[in-house]
This record gives structure tokens, C-alpha cells and sequence, in this order.
């Protein structure tokens, strides 16, 4: 294995890194999808995997994405653990029948007796001037489909914490890739790859007083970064990395807000019926008395992701998240 | 060497050598329907598979009067029957070894019943108290698939990953005309030729998708023709010749356990009763059509062939019926008791472990059905 | 035409109507999907369509809904406006590809050049003993993508005016039709369908003081039926019929949250992701003050729509909505 | 009488008395792929048309080159070459009439061009200003598509509409060969076939899909012989032989055009250039094969014919290079003028009427954007 350097890593790196380690560990883990073998994936992020471990377990398939998950679907019936990759976001909208209505449905359907270990990849938003249908973010459907999982990482130990902790899950994970990510680095080591806490815990990534940040993937260096300029402004911005949309950590999150009393939910997906909503309205039900102000959104606009020359004026960025924090209602405190 | 290297590669060779490539005669189905019963094969057929095929259609057809029955007794929520088509349900279950899966698609009830799951547990579904009622594990069985055609896919993964762990195990899996028309359909048979996955495709040509018959739904010679377009072989056979039928996919599945690759299977039927209870075929067929169909019924034609043959007598005629009508009583008596029903149960497999939202969510219920309760008991709310 | 009553009328026999009425007044207008001809559909809305209108104007497709919607997009460029019945909601989700990466953004990627003024009827939610896949509510996909319009009616009357509103709008429309209320009468007269105002208007079909209900669809009856049941408990409930999800009525939601200072968003869908957390984080930025309580919400259960016989435990009913009313903390009210 | 009562029905007899169905035959595709150049066929071609082959082949290969270009200059996010498949490309948009419409696929700028669209508007997608450039309207082109096989349905729909309003309009709808393995191929096929709808299905076999070869994608004979599953026919054509494909489409288009239903036609040709620019295509395929290919070159094959023939001498050579070269400057000049930007532009054609939301969002961007200029012009937030 020569493509994973040892530090520092991107994250595409320890993604690879993250399903090699589940292969060689668990051989019933089959990569499987469109030019993951030979390629090594089109982000190269399955790069070496067919060489390492034969075509068989790391398998070109035919362009179908319903037939990739399809069929993923009967290997898990007989034990394998496939980890599926959609090449764009985009792309998996042709699994769509077969996400819903089996791979979310087959536990409950069987009572438990047939779960489908499958852990499907999808590389997600933008900001990567790609063109159109290659910078989509799909995670509200995914959200409000019940038994999915929904994971996405944001730092790159992340990464291969909790792509590992997606293989090993016996349900059914949509694992969302910020794909501007890919090619960001950190310090981690891939020798001794960090253990994650399991699937479902929010972290908080920085800690702060004024207010609360929600965010997820791709947002959460945005949202360091306005953490960082806020405080010229004399805000102190906490901000938390969910990591897992499903489940959900209400735990982390409420406790948070409750100690700021204000929230700010950011995310490039469009804000109405995205995963702000949810989140709001569950932060709202949960802390209403210790809301100073309503809990807002900072999100893509309501449209069609846009054309790459435009891009960044859909994507919040750290002035339309501090102009949301300024809106925080800061008068009423006194 | 992997499962992909084993074949050779269909390259488009540099022009101007153009390579001639696989001669598509092999894969084409004959132009007649293959049958057994009133031909010179039968002569070759096992009596004793005769029987039991006779046996077993003779109970298809009682399951199917029987589950008809009980959806007008209002204890099945819907069932699409089978009748006409006991032929393909049958032989699908039978040409299977144990170890072998089938897929079957919603309105095959009957070869899931035939395969050895419970004939109550298999009306889980259509009764309405759970989704699934058998465990797919212990007779090899996938659920029934609603949604039409998804189920292919999963036969194909099945397989493959059965050949790729060393097992000769076999999936069939079953769909009707109209299912073939969905996306589906084609990328799991592309899947199987491609990865030469042990699988049996079965399309029960029933004439119709509910209201809407064959010629509007294709305008191939025949939906066995499709096979070619896959390169695998495509095989027509008289679906209402139980023996044919057998015969057909028996030789598909030994095909695909020696590692040749899936077939298609297209089985000439008709679906003699309404889509199901709720629906009223008078609307888009005729009796006629009805009637020259009930002449080709498949037990009539095995019963025939048997009786002429002097394999079977009145006894066993008898015998058969009995043998039915016992299995219909059990049935009438499981399905009348009602089922238990735990409204906690909804929260119990949508997640490997319940999530804390389900939890809470499970809490509300329980308080609610409380209240219920102390409603009843106590009077007032 | 003998198949519509002339009063009181279904709703499904309104939606006949409304078909019949736009195919007769434009003869660009097409209805296609599986059994609308001959058979005049499963829940026989397109009766007698076919048979007024010839084959080639209702047509009985191939069993494909991609193919299905895929082909009325074509049939839009050309100029036709296509009405696509798909026959049960979760049978909707082959189509999801098409409705998403094609039809909600044809308008947008041509710079409105070309519009596809496409209606998809898809029968949906539950309630009807429906075996698994014949009661998803599936509004929470199509909220999330922007492009489309959503409109369901919930009287007999809209579900006339609404869908004709739909056929005639030059914007594809997601129209969503709730299965069991396509028996629910009404004294509407098909002979003088009353015109309804353009999509996007919400309407209080109850006045109240305590609380705000918000619904729609399926949900409608049962929110007036708790309304009349919260007289007993001395609370004045105002229900407010949506009619669209997509455009948000956000002018008559405000100003009736505004008045009564507490509101409860009631959906059969499920809750996580589902349409209410939108509806409830909308309201709170926008009412945050008015606001006495957090904005509740009643919705159908994180989990698969359940089978037949435990239904009645999963759809909001009236007493889970009285509960959450109680909920609405009154005693703050002093 | 419907447009679905025109064509006889096939309809599953009520066995014993089996009709026979279609014959297969005349829908199988010939064992060779069909080449005018350098054979015999060449006699009956138009020599006028041959010239104008060669000229927008030269134009084409060009465009291929001055885009690829382009990408390295930054002035586009990408670019998918169709450097070796220029023949298939070219003979595609000049088979059509004027009123008939293409569907082309990512990767079809060519054809888009060679229709008639402005080179610079072709490129829009690509460059990323806005997500289609032209009016689709204005040549009867339909956008590139970037979800592969969609287009295919959108083909047989406006088919089937023009058809239904009487105009006698034929759609050409180009996809390659991975995109053959999606539901949407199998769909669009099926419908069209059953509609009879005067569609013209081109697939471009360039051997690749990505990294991924031919040999992973299908089992098939060819991918030509996929149409014998519809009830249309196949045609397999050399995807370099310019003449070739020009006739095979040509006739298919004459075909449906008089009512005769859909053509499947299967040009095999070769990717030269890699998947695109951002793609690495050593990683997956060796130089001599690449060679091999460019050996069977569609200029060089047309230009070898052309002077043979005496239809092309040197001076015609140069002004085919010349003509191509001023549409390169041409493109260049436009390509290096940076495109206009309004982010208003946004909200515009989201819906007919910009919802009162997406009103707030755009007041919300565009005091946005008067603050950054504020700051920009002023000097501080
Ligand atoms: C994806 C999908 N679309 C639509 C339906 C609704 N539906 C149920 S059965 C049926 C007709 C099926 O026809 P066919 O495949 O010929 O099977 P048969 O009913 O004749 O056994 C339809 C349209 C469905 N179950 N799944
Ligand atoms: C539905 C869908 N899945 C995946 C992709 C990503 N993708 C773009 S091009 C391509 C390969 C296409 O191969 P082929 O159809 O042979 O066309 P070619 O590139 O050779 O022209 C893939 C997988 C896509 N655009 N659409
Ligand atoms: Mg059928
Ligand atoms: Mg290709």
C-alpha cells in the first residue's frame, strides 16, 4: 500500500485508508461501484484497493447506479458488507428507489432478521467549480428517509473514524463526503489512526460564549473561520460539528445552546426543507426558555446549485454567517 | 484469476481487422414455446416429478381459492392471485435445491408456500400485521418484493457474492411482463451476464400489467428475445405445461450452478382472476379470452397427460384434492385466529439499536395506549 | 362524460373533472401513466378519459415511471403539457432521478427557455390499510428540491380548482393527492367548479384564538375534528390548510401565528426531516416574539410507514394533538 | 385509430394454437460493421456530401483541440474531447433535417456545433457561467446532458408529441456505450419502440466508460443487438467511417421519419483523447491500443478516400485547415472575453414567477454584494 502518506494526510487519503484497513480486516467488505477498481476512483479515493485485494473485492461495475446498489443489497442478504460508491451526488438519484424503498426498509420489513450492512458513499456538495449535477447536496433526503444512517466527516482523523465506524455498522449508512474536502490535510497519523466514538456524537470544535454554531461537512471550516473573524466583532462563537445527521445528538447540541442562548444553523444544502429546518425546530421545542432569539439558518438559496462562476454567492461564507450572528437579537440582552 | 477474467472480452477490435464476435444464434429462443405434456418429451419426464408437480398444483390452486376467500372475509388486506399460473409457481419452487434462493415478486405467494415457507406466515404481508412474516433465512426466500422489478438486482448481488465465496448456490428470481419494462429489470440482467452470475430470471407472461396488455407494454417478438440483448440465452416455454416449465428452469439452474451464467426465462401464461380482489377485469378484457385460457388450464393439462399416461387414478386425483382441502382448513383456522399485535414492536427494528429519538417517540406511544387504557377502564379522559 | 356525480361529488371525482375540463379546454393537455386508459386508473380518477379523449390524449404507458416522466418531459418540450399519474407514492421513486436532475431544473439550466409545464399526480400517504408501499408521504423529497412546486388539497373543491391551477401552470407541479380523502364528499358543484385563488395561498379553514393548527392534505379533517373536540378542554383552535407546500404561504401562517401566539404543525409524514421542522424553524424566525411556547409538531413516527393493521398507532389523531396542544405550556399564560 | 392500434399486437396465444410471432432476423444487426470507405459502397455516394464530411471533420477535430486548449488556460472548468470519434459526431447533427431534433450527451459539443449552435454557447456548461448556453429551441438541440441516458425518454417524448401534433419531425438521441447499462436506455428504448416513435438511438461505442472497458459493461454479441429486445432494429456501423455512419443514421432517420419506427445504431470508434482533461487515462489503458485507433483515423480515412477518388487535392486540404482555423480564432477570442456575471441572474428562472422567498434571498444577496462593494470602495467592513 504506497498511495497513504504518513503525515500529513488528506482526507481522501484516509478514506482509502479507512476501507483498507476494513478489508483486510473483515473479508466480507467489497467495494463496489463505477471506475472504482483500475481508476482508483474518479476522486482516487478506492486508489490501490482493486490492486491490494483482487478485482473481486474492489469491483468495476456497470453504469447503473440502481444496479450497484441493487445488487449490493443481494450481497449483504449473504454477508458481505459492500461499501458502495456513488460517483457524484448526483449520480446516486438513480438509487434512489432502491435506497428507500429496501435498503432503508429491509430490518424493519424482516423484523431484524435481514439487515443490510451496506455503507453507501456519496461524494456531496460543492466549491469545487464543478459543473452542473456534480455539487449537489442530497442530505435532506437522506435525512428524512428512517433507517438510514447519515455520517459525514469533516476533519480528515474523522474521516477514517467514522468510515470505519460505517462498515462495521449493521445498518445501512449514507456516508456523505464533502468532496471540497478531499484534498484537505491534517497531522493525522495513518499508522495509528485515532479511534471515533461511535456513530452519532457531535462534537464541539470550538468552544466560545456569545453563540452557538450548528454545522456539518463541508461547513465546518467555514464556520471556524467566522468564528475566528467574530471576534474582532467581540463575539465569541462556539461551533459544533454534528457528524451524524442521523442519528441525532440532541445532547450535544441543547447543551450548547442552552449555555449561548443563540444558534445559527449553517449549510450549503438550500434552506427550505434542508436539515436547518429540522434542526431549528428541534432546538426550538427543546430550549425554547433559553432562546434569546430565534434560531437561524445560513444555507444555500433556494434554487438549483449553481454554475460554478457563481457559486460562491450560494455558499455561506463567514459574512452572510456573521451577518445571521448579528441578527442574534444582541440588543435584547441589554 | 478474478470472477471478471474468467470470460472472454467483447472488444471492439481496431477496424479494419474487425473481430467477429459472439454469434447470437445460441442465445435467441425458439420460435414455439417449449413444451412437455401432449409432446414426445414427455416420454423422458420422471413419473414421480409428475405427481408431485400434480400434487402441488392441485394445493396452488386450493391456496389461491382459499386466500380469495379470505379477502372477502376481511382477513387478508389484498391478494393478487395466482390462479392459471400455479404451473410457473410451482416448478419455480421445485427446480431449486435447498441451498438455492428465490426472489419472488408480489404475486408469487405460491411458489414462496411451495419452496416450504408456512402458507400463513407467507400472508403476513397481504394481512396486514407486518411487512414480512418469514424468516428469508430458513427456507432461502426473499421477502416479496412490492415494488416491481427491484428484486432482480438483489438476486444478481446474491449470486455473485455466493460464487465469490465459493458456494454453487443458485437465485431465481421471478417478475412479470409488465415488471420488465422497468429500469431494473435491465441493469440486473446486464449485471448478471456481465459478472456471469448464477441466476435464473423467470417473467411469468401473464398478458397483462393490471389493466394494460403485452402489446402495449412491448413490441419485442417475444420478452425472451431480450435475453440476447444481455448475451445471455433466452428460452420461451408453455407456462401452463408444468413439466415444460420444470424442465426449462431446471436445465437453466444446472446451467448456472456449473457456471455458465444466468438465462431468461419467458413462461406463455394467463392470470385467470382479477389483478387482485380489489380489481375488476371486466374493464379491460373480455370472457372469451378468459374462457379459451381456462381450456389450456394447467392442472387440467397435467391431470390429463397423468391420467392417459396411468400415473394417475380417481384415488389419486382424490388424494390430491384431500390433500388441499387439509391444507386450506389449516389455513382458514390460522388465519381466522387474529394476529397479536404489539404497537411497541413498531420501534424495534428500524435501527440495529433503537435511537434515543425512537425512544422517546416509543415513550409517547406507550402513554398514550396508558391512557387509552385508563380511558376504558376509568371512564374519562 | 357520466362518471361525475353532480352533487355531492368525490374528490376523486372532482380530480376527473378537473382533467376533464383542462383537456377539453386545451388539447395540449395529455394524461399518461400505468392503467389511466382502459381501466381509467386504480383509484379511477382518469375514468372515462380515454374514452372522451381517445388514447393518444390518455394514454396506458409501459410500466416504467422514469420512462414515464422521462418521455412527458420530451412531450413538454414539444409543447404538450403532460399530466403524469404515478400509481401509488413510493412507486413515484423510479421517477425521482428525472423529477430531480431534469424536471425541477429544465426552466432554470435553459435561463427559461424551456419551461416544462408538467404536473405528476402521485396518490399518497396512508390511512387506506394499504400493504407496505402503498401509504408513503413523500412531500419531504420534493420540499427539498427546489424548482417544483408542491400542492396537495385537502376539500373537494380544491382538489378541482388546485389541479387545474396545476395543469395551467407553466412550472412543473408535484401534485400530491391524499388517498383517503378520494372518497370523502363534499356538495361541490362539478357544474360550476368554483375557481380557487392561484397556488401558493394558504387558507384558515377554522378561526381561532388559542392556537394555531397546521396542516394539509390528509391531515385537514383530522385537525377540524380536534379543533371541535378542544372546545370541551376550552381551547378555540384555528386550523390553517396549507393547499402548498411549495410556494410557502408564510403572509396567512405569520399573521395567524401573530393572533394566537401558539402553533402545532400536524403531518403524517414523518417528523425527522419532515415538512414540519421547516414550517416550525419558518415560523420562529419569523415570530420568534408572538411566541408564547415552542411550536410543536405531530407527525407521523421516525420509522417505515407501518403495516396495515398497526397504522392507526402511527398517523396523528386527534388526541395526539390535543396532547401536544396541552403541551403548548398555557400555564405561563399566567 | 390511436397511434398505438397501427401496429399489430403480440399477444401470448391461448396455447395449444401458438401464433407465430416476429421474426427476429431482420432485426439482428449484421456480423460486420458497416464501412462505405474503402469499399465497394463508395460508388453510390454523394461526392458532395463526402467533401462536407471531410470539411466539418477537420472543423471538428479542431474545435477538439482548441477546447482542450482552453481548459489549460483556464477558460474552462472542463472539457470531455471527442478527438477520434469526430465522424460519429459530425454525421449525427448533418443527418437530421432542419425541423428534427438532436439529444446529445455530455459529450457531444461536436455535434452540437456541427448543428448549427454558436461554438461559444456550445461551451457555456463547460466553461461555467451558466448551466446551458443556447436556446434549445433555435437549432433543436436539446441541452448536453450530464446525467448519462436521461435524455434518451426526453427523445421519444418530443418524438411521440410531434408525431401525435402530425409533423413529421425525427429525434436523434446520442449516448455511449456505459450509458447503455443505465434504466433509463432500456426505458426510452422500450417506449419508443412501443409508441413507435420516430426516434433515432446512436450509441458510440468508444470502447471506454472512463477506465472502465467495454468487456465490464456488457456480455452482449453487441451493444447493437440490445435492439432485438425491443422490437427494433440493429445496426452496427464503423464509428470512423464518416460515410458510414452518415448512411446507417441517414436511412434510420428516413425510416422513422415515414413512420417506421426507432433505430438502435451502434457506431464503434475510440475515445483518443482521455475521459477529460482531469482524467489520467494511462491508468488504464496502454499506448498501442491508443495507436492501433489512430491508425483507423476518421480524417485520415476520409481524406485517403477523398484524394484516391480525386475529389480532394492539396489546396482542398488547405482550406478545410484554414476554414478550421479561423473558426479556432474565432473561438479563442470569444473564449478569452471574460463572460458577463449577474449573481442577480440567480433567482431568475428558478420558478416563472420568483417566489416571495427567493425575493427575500436575492435583497438579501444583493445587500450583500453593495456591501462588499461599499467595503471594497470605502476600506472597511
Ligand atoms: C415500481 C412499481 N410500479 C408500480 C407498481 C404498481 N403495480 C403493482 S402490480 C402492477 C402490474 C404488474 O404487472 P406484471 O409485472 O405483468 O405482473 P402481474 O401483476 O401480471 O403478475 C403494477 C403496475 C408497483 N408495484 N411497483
Ligand atoms: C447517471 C450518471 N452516472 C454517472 C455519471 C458520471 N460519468 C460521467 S461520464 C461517465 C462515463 C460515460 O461513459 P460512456 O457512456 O461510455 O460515454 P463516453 O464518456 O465514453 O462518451 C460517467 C460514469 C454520470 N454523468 N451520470
Ligand atoms: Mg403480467
Ligand atoms: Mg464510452
Amino acid at each position: 500500500m504506497t498511495t497513504v502518506a504518513v503525515k500529513p494526510a488528506t482526507m481522501a487519503q484516509a478514506l482509502t485508508r479507512a476501507m483498507r484497513d476494513a478489508m483486510a480486516a473483515d473479508p466480507t467488505v467489497h467495494v463496489m461501484g463505477e471506475d472504482v477498481g483500475t481508476l482508483g476512483g474518479v476522486f482516487r479515493v478506492t486508489d490501490g484497493l482493486a490492486k491490494e485485494f483482487g478485482e473481486d473485492r474492489c469491483t468495476d461495475t456497470p453504469l447503473a447506479e440502481a444496479g450497484i446498489l441493487g445488487t449490493a443489497v443481494g450481497m449483504a442478504m449473504y454477508g458481505l458488507r459492500p461499501v458502495v460508491e456513488m460517483q457524484f451526488d448526483a449520480f446516486a438519484y438513480p438509487a434512489f428507489e432502491q435506497l428507500i424503498s429496501h435498503v432503508s426498509r429491509m430490518r424493519n420489513r424482516t423484523r431484524g432478521r435481514m439487515p443490510l450492512p451496506i455503507t453507501v458513499r456519496v461524494p456531496y456538495g460543492g466549491g469545487i467549480g464543478g459543473v452542473e449535477h456534480h455539487s449537489d447536496s442530497s442530505e435532506a433526503y437522506y435525512m428524512a428517509t428512517p433507517g438510514l444512517h447519515v455520517v459525514t466527516p469533516a476533519t480528515v482523523a474523522d474521516a477514517y473514524g467514522l468510515l470505519r465506524r460505517s462498515i462495521a455498522s449493521d445498518d445501512p449508512v449514507v456516508f456523505l463526503e464533502p468532496k471540497r474536502l478531499y484534498w484537505s490535510k491534517d497531522t493525522w497519523n495513518p499508522e495509528q489512526p485515532t479511534e471515533v466514538e461511535p456513530i452519532g456524537r457531535a462534537v464541539v470544535r470550538r468552544a466560545g460564549r456569545s453563540a452557538t454554531l450548528i454545522t456539518y461537512g463541508p461547513s465546518v471550516p467555514v464556520c471556524l473561520e467566522a468564528a475566528e473573524a467574530a471576534q474582532a466583532e467581540g463575539w465569541d462563537l462556539e461551533v459544533i460539528d454534528l457528524r451524524s445527521l442521523v442519528p441525532f445528538d440532541d445532547e450535544t447540541v441543547c447543551a450548547a445552546v442552552r449555555r449561548t442562548g443563540r444558534a445559527v444553523v449553517v449549510h450549503e444544502s438550500t434552506g427550505f426543507g434542508g436539515p436547518g429546518g429540522e434542526i431549528a425546530a428541534r432546538i426550538t421545542e427543546r430550549c425554547f426558555h433559553h432562546l434569546e432569539a430565534p434560531v437561524l439558518r445560513v444555507a444555500g438559496f433556494d434554487l438549483p446549485y449553481p454554475p460554478p462562476m457563481l457559486e460562491r454567492h450560494h455558499l455561506p461564507g463567514v459574512d452572510r454567517i456573521l451577518d445571521a450572528v448579528a441578527r442574534l437579537q444582541w440588543e435584547a440582552e441589554g | 484469476m478474478t470472477v471478471m477474467e474468467q470470460r472472454g472480452a467483447y472488444r471492439p477490435s481496431p477496424p479494419p481487422a474487425w473481430q467477429p464476435r459472439m454469434d447470437p444464434a445460441p442465445l435467441l429462443p425458439d420460435a414455439e414455446p417449449h413444451r412437455v405434456l401432449g409432446t414426445e418429451a414427455i416420454a423422458k419426464a420422471d413419473p414421480g416429478l409428475l405427481r408431485r408437480l400434480y400434487t402441488e398444483l392441485v394445493r396452488g390452486r386450493r391456496y389461491n381459492v382459499q386466500a380469495t376467500a379470505l379477502t372477502k372475509q376481511g382477513r387478508l388486506a389484498v391478494y393478487p392471485s395466482s390462479t392459471g399460473q400455479e404451473a410457473c409457481e410451482v416448478a419455480a419452487a421445485l427446480a431449486l435445491e435447498e441451498r438455492d434462493w428465490l426472489f419472488p415478486s408480489y404475486r408469487d405467494t405460491l411458489a414462496v408456500v411451495a419452496r416450504g415457507v408456512d402458507p400463513a406466515e407467507a400472508l403476513t404481508l397481504l394481512r396486514g400485521d407486518w411487512h414480512n412474516g418469514y424468516d428469508p433465512y430458513a427456507h432461502r426466500v426473499a421477502p416479496l418484493s412490492t415494488p416491481l422489478a427491484t428484486q432482480l438486482p438483489h438476486a444478481v448481488g446474491l449470486a455473485h457474492a455466493a460464487r465469490l465465496k465459493g458456494d454453487d448456490v443458485v437465485a431465481l428470481a421471478m417478475i412479470g411482463d409488465g415488471g420488465t419494462s422497468e429500469g431494473d429489470f435491465h441493469e440486473a440482467l446486464n449485471f448478471a451476464a456481465v459478472w456471469q452470475a448464477p441466476v435464473v430470471f423467470l417473467v411469468q407472461n401473464n398478458g397483462f400489467a393490471i389493466s394494460v396488455p403485452l402489446a402495449k407494454q412491448t413490441a419485442a417478438p417475444s420478452l425472451a428475445h431480450k435475453a440476447v440483448g444481455y448475451g445471455m440465452p433466452g428460452r420461451l416455454v408453455d407456462g401452463n405445461d408444468a413439466a415444460a416449465v420444470h424442465e426449462v428452469l431446471s436445465d437453466a439452474v444446472r446451467r448456472a450452478r456449473e457456471g455458465g451464467g444466468p438465462t431468461l426465462v419467458e413462461a406463455v401464461t394467463y392470470r385467470i382472476d382479477a389483478h387482485t380482489n380489489a380489481d375488476d377485469a371486466t374493464r379491460y378484457r373480455g370472457d372469451a379470452e378468459v374462457e379459451a385460457w381456462r381450456a389450456h388450464d394447467p392442472i387440467r393439462l397435467l391431470e390429463q397427460e397423468l391420467t392417459e399416461r396411468g400415473l394417475l387414478d380417481d384415488a389419486g386425483v382424490e388424494a390430491a384434492r384431500q390433500d388441499a382441502e387439509e391444507m386450506a382448513a389449516a389455513l382458514r383456522e390460522r388465519m381466522n385466529r387474529d394476529p397479536e399485535l404489539d404497537p411497541m414492536h413498531l420501534f424495534d427494528h428500524v435501527y440495529a439499536e433503537t435511537t434515543a429519538q425512537l425512544r422517546e417517540q416509543r415513550a409517547l406511544l406507550r402513554a398514550e395506549l396508558e391512557a387509552e387504557q385508563d380511558e376504558q377502564e376509568g371512564g374519562r379522559r
